[in-house]
């Protein structure tokens, strides 16, 4: 095999460059703009974690738009404005999810729906078990699993998957691909600074994420002892071993939530949305200009009215169980 | 049934309900006591808040994040199915590739989609509006869709009732129906599962065994045979009688209004605990 | 595909069989002698929930052997003594597993020993992994998991286990079979009468395990309602729609160990091993003698000196994480 | 190195090393810090704990119960690797396959092996012996041992020196090492791994980088070269020289039967706090 037709499928290859780079336990924290201009290079597969708005890694996203890349591929299950602000900026020139919208009733990616219907990205469109068993194929550190998703669809023809028949049943089903991207970014609840990290609510794909991906960078709402993860170590998610960087970052969801710390800041939706409807791309370019403007994530915060957050913050822990 | 009554009643509220509506609440008749229904944002779960309060208690719900058996707060469903407001509350969260698992172990009696297309086939378009290479409208995509018409036991469609949506061949299959019809699921390896139903302003729908082509099966109120042939852009099965369906009862819709969180005080009978 | 290497590797019939056989969401709670009549038949596979002596189903396994059945398989990744029973009174004709012994010091498993090298049992050896990725595929619903576990080994060779390909990278893989195993026995620290049930501690293999089954039959320490579960869902492991049974059996595991509950009774396995050293196979059928001369578990629990049960539980209790 | 005091005081308490003594603590010394080693019962918990508390403070322990970092208390070693003692104080708690997948990813570093017979290339049984068919021994198997040599990234293997364990050829490969030598493991399909060192009570071995013959590379103390070539039932590849190993100190013969949990009282320093 010379050339695959799925990059980032070779387990093979991903698990020697585990082997040559491993990441002994030492304390792993670092500022964001550290851990962005070691992880994240131009041309990087990049598996952002969480989904639509849920726990997505924005500040760590905030620090590649501020540094920049070029030739990114966004790789996530459901995928929300930050995608698009890769897109205007031309920093990402392929999109792979099962899924694009805003969310909160805004409908349409419009800026993506832009760049699509123009050929300016590429989007790859996957089902979304077949984006969660990439992952977790990657995570297993096998090349493929087999699965019924996308069979007999326009989309596991468009993306040329491969059947694979049951040695002994003879039945015939999808092979879905491996992935191992080159960096992942997952934002936490908690953290040692080992990087064993604790999630907690909707796990969503973010434990195969972190172990399939090359590198990964963590960030956390707040950095524990390692003594109080053992008081609860069915919720430890992800092992320090696979961690490369743990950036305590409060708030480093927003204007996305974080599950029992601060609702999505619907105010910070409309901005961004208002900003692309006036605008279209050059809304969203404005919109990261804005952002990036603040030199690290928590003077982007110090910018948001505290009285916003506070709200954000007293309706999630209002709602939580008791 | 429906009582004189009640819909004098409804006639004197003004609660006239909306096509909308009226899908959500022949969807939810559909889902029976003690299923599992994968369900997602806006009219599923609606329709899944509304069978559990009326005749399917022990209906357990599950989302695509990961939430199993979740609580529906009245006036408070959730805006997406990953998110807080959709976890909190649940008896089961695990991760989503577990849940597209389990539905492709065969838990999961119902699955629900939407539709920006459809064939006669019931093969579904979510992903884009025209030539494929460069379409014309770049729509959401598929989500969970593919994967909930491929794995759970049944799949209940619900859109609106319009020609452009009703087509003969979708621009692109994003989840697959019956395929080309007849054997053509099967012979795809898809072994289990498909469309049922397909729920409309219009009409209720399922496919005929054989061929797996829409077939009409009832009438909404007051809707016509020929009102449905119209609103459809391919030949469906239309049988020699066709029943009409139960209209929409001034309880079901205010008990709708109300899960959903609608401002319609008389809908309030004052309880807002949750389901 | 007429006869299959592997029984209970067949997915799309245990599918099947799981859409004619729907378990609605209704009270489940029924005796341990009614569940065992229902869902444990003679021929049947059954997998053994737990590991060792960790969460054993004893109280479950002890009503199969005081109902009595035969040709039955066991399939259990690292088995103890409960194997013994089944072999030293015919009940068992197949023990599939990775490791059998006793533990607590104890050594080798004696009366597995005489019947294995006698020829009147057939032990079929996995890898650890290779029993857990029978479950896993069997959960997930397909027919095989490629791994490498067992490559190039004589249990690989043994087994007759085929190789995959991958599609896209052309690796050659050992394809684990899928297992859908007839029933399986689970202990859980609680659940609600529906079958959702929450573990403590170590879950093992027993998510995949229950849902791969095609009867599920779980003992629980005790019952609780729904809404106590909605404090801490995502300690629920197995959802109640993948089961049919649920068994109020407080010390259920016993003499095995239950985390936070109780350790296992080192004397209980004294007694045991002391049987089966002087009598040997004879032993071990007295044992069982004595054990379902009882009418049932809590009875038999009644026949041990209480002092003895408080010290496992307040050793147990005395360790968790504070 | 063994200061003359030690040597002193290990010989006034008696402390003389038994053999199994001198391979946990020979094997203890391979272990670096930082790593992650997947650790069974017995000797390889006890080189863990030893190694943590001398050189390696960040070693992470893993469990084939599904425990990730675990604890460790002096004299509470567990005695499985599948209970509620090896459990309690854990880092991470995952599932049983879960530890073996994320071994089959490459995240641990060291793998350790007791054996019931080795052979010259490294591949070990645990299974029984004699005829396969009809084996005159049935042992406990391989548990998680064939996982443990075909996906960790190195495995050390500790067992007595004698004829009967060393063998020409084994008579069941549990747990595959290079198979026939040379290329044979990686032409098998295992691609990553494979045996590094075998640690015994006479010797420290390796493997030939060509033939992957098993190799003498250190004696203990005492011990000379002929005896570990009576004691070995196949050609071992012996080179020109061969160091000897560094004796066993008596503050790692205290501090391994102190973790141990042997009533050595001279062992103990009164602190019994957790590692």
């Amino acid at each position: 095999m010379t050339t695959l037709a799925f990059p980032g499928a070779d387990t093979v290859e991903a698990r020697e460059e585990l082997e040559r780079d491993r990441r002994p336990r030492v304390d792993k924290r670092m500022a964001a703009a550290e851990a962005i201009r070691r992880f994240v290079s131009d041309g990087d597969v990049i598996a952002v974690g969480g989904t639509n708005h849920a726990r997505t890694p924005m500040a760590l996203l905030g620090e590649v738009l501020r540094q920049g890349r070029r030739e990114l591929s966004l790789v996530r299950p459901l995928t929300c404005f930050e995608s698009e602000l890769f897109i205007a900026t031309g920093m990402a020139s392929k999109v792979v999810t099962s899924w694009v919208g805003i969310g909160h009733g805004w409908g349409l990616a419009r800026v993506l729906r832009e760049y699509v219907e123009s050929g300016q990205v590429t989007y790859e469109e996957w089902s979304h078990l077949g984006v969660g068993l990439r992952f977790k194929a990657g995570a297993m550190g096998v090349p493929f699993l087999p699965s019924y998703t996308m069979m007999g669809s326009d989309l596991g023809r468009q993306l040329d998957l491969a059947a694979v028949d049951c040695p002994y049943t003879g039945q015939s089903l999808n092979a879905v691909p491996s992935l191992n991207p080159d960096v992942a970014l997952i934002h936490v609840q908690r953290a040692d600074v080992h990087g064993n990290a604790q999630i907690d609510g909707y796990e969503l794909m973010d434990a195969d994420i972190a172990r399939a991906s090359r590198r990964l960078v963590i960030s956390t709402e707040e950095i524990v002892d390692t003594d109080s993860l053992r008081l609860d170590p069915a919720r430890t998610t992800i092992p320090g071993f696979a961690v490369d960087a743990v950036v305590l970052q409060p708030m480093g969801a927003y204007p996305h939530e974080c599950y029992g710390h601060y609702l999505a800041d619907e105010e910070a939706f409309r901005e961004y949305m208002d900003a692309v409807r006036a605008a279209g791309s050059q809304g969203a370019r404005e919109y990261v200009e804005a952002l990036v403007s603040h030199p690290d994530h928590d003077s982007f915060m110090a910018s948001v009215p505290p009285h916003r957050l506070e709200k954000l913050k007293a309706d999630a822990k209002g709602m939580m169980p008791r | 049934m429906t009582t004189v009554d009640e819909r004098r009643l409804a006639a004197q509220r003004g609660l006239d309900p909306r096509p909308d509506e009226i899908m959500t609440i022949s969807a939810s008749r559909l889902l029976e006591d003690g299923k599992v229904m994968f369900a997602g944002i806006g009219q599923p779960l609606v329709a899944a808040a509304l069978a559990r309060r009326r005749h399917a208690p022990n209906l357990t719900v599950i989302l695509e994040g990961g939430m199993v058996g979740i609580h529906l707060m009245p006036g408070e469903l959730p805006d997406s199915t990953n998110e807080m407001r959709a976890a909190i509350g649940a008896e089961m969260l695990t991760t989503a590739t577990d849940i597209f698992l389990m539905a492709q172990r065969g838990f999961f009696d119902y699955g629900f989609l939407g539709v920006a297309q459809i064939d006669m086939h019931g093969n579904v378009n979510t992903s884009l509006i025209g030539d494929p290479e460069r379409p014309s409208v770049r729509l959401p995509g598929p989500g969970g869709a593919n994967d909930i018409i491929s794995m759970c036991n049944e799949t209940v469609i619900v859109t609106n009732h319009e020609p452009r949506r009703f087509v003969e061949r979708v621009d692109w299959v994003t989840s697959p129906g019956y395929l080309t019809g007849g054997d053509a699921r099967r012979e795809a390896g898809l072994r289990h599962g498909g469309p049922s139903w397909v729920v409309t302003d219009l009409a209720l729908l399922d496919f005929e065994e054989e061929t797996r082509r829409m077939r009409l099966r009832g009438l909404q109120p007051g809707v016509t045979v020929e009102q449905v042939v119209a609103a459809t852009d391919f030949e469906l099965v239309v049988p020699d009688h066709v029943d009409v369906l139960d209209p929409v009862t001034a309880e079901e819709l205010a008990l709708m209004r109300h899960l959903n969180g609608e401002t319609d005080q008389s809908a309030e009978n004052g309880e807002h605990r949750a389901e």
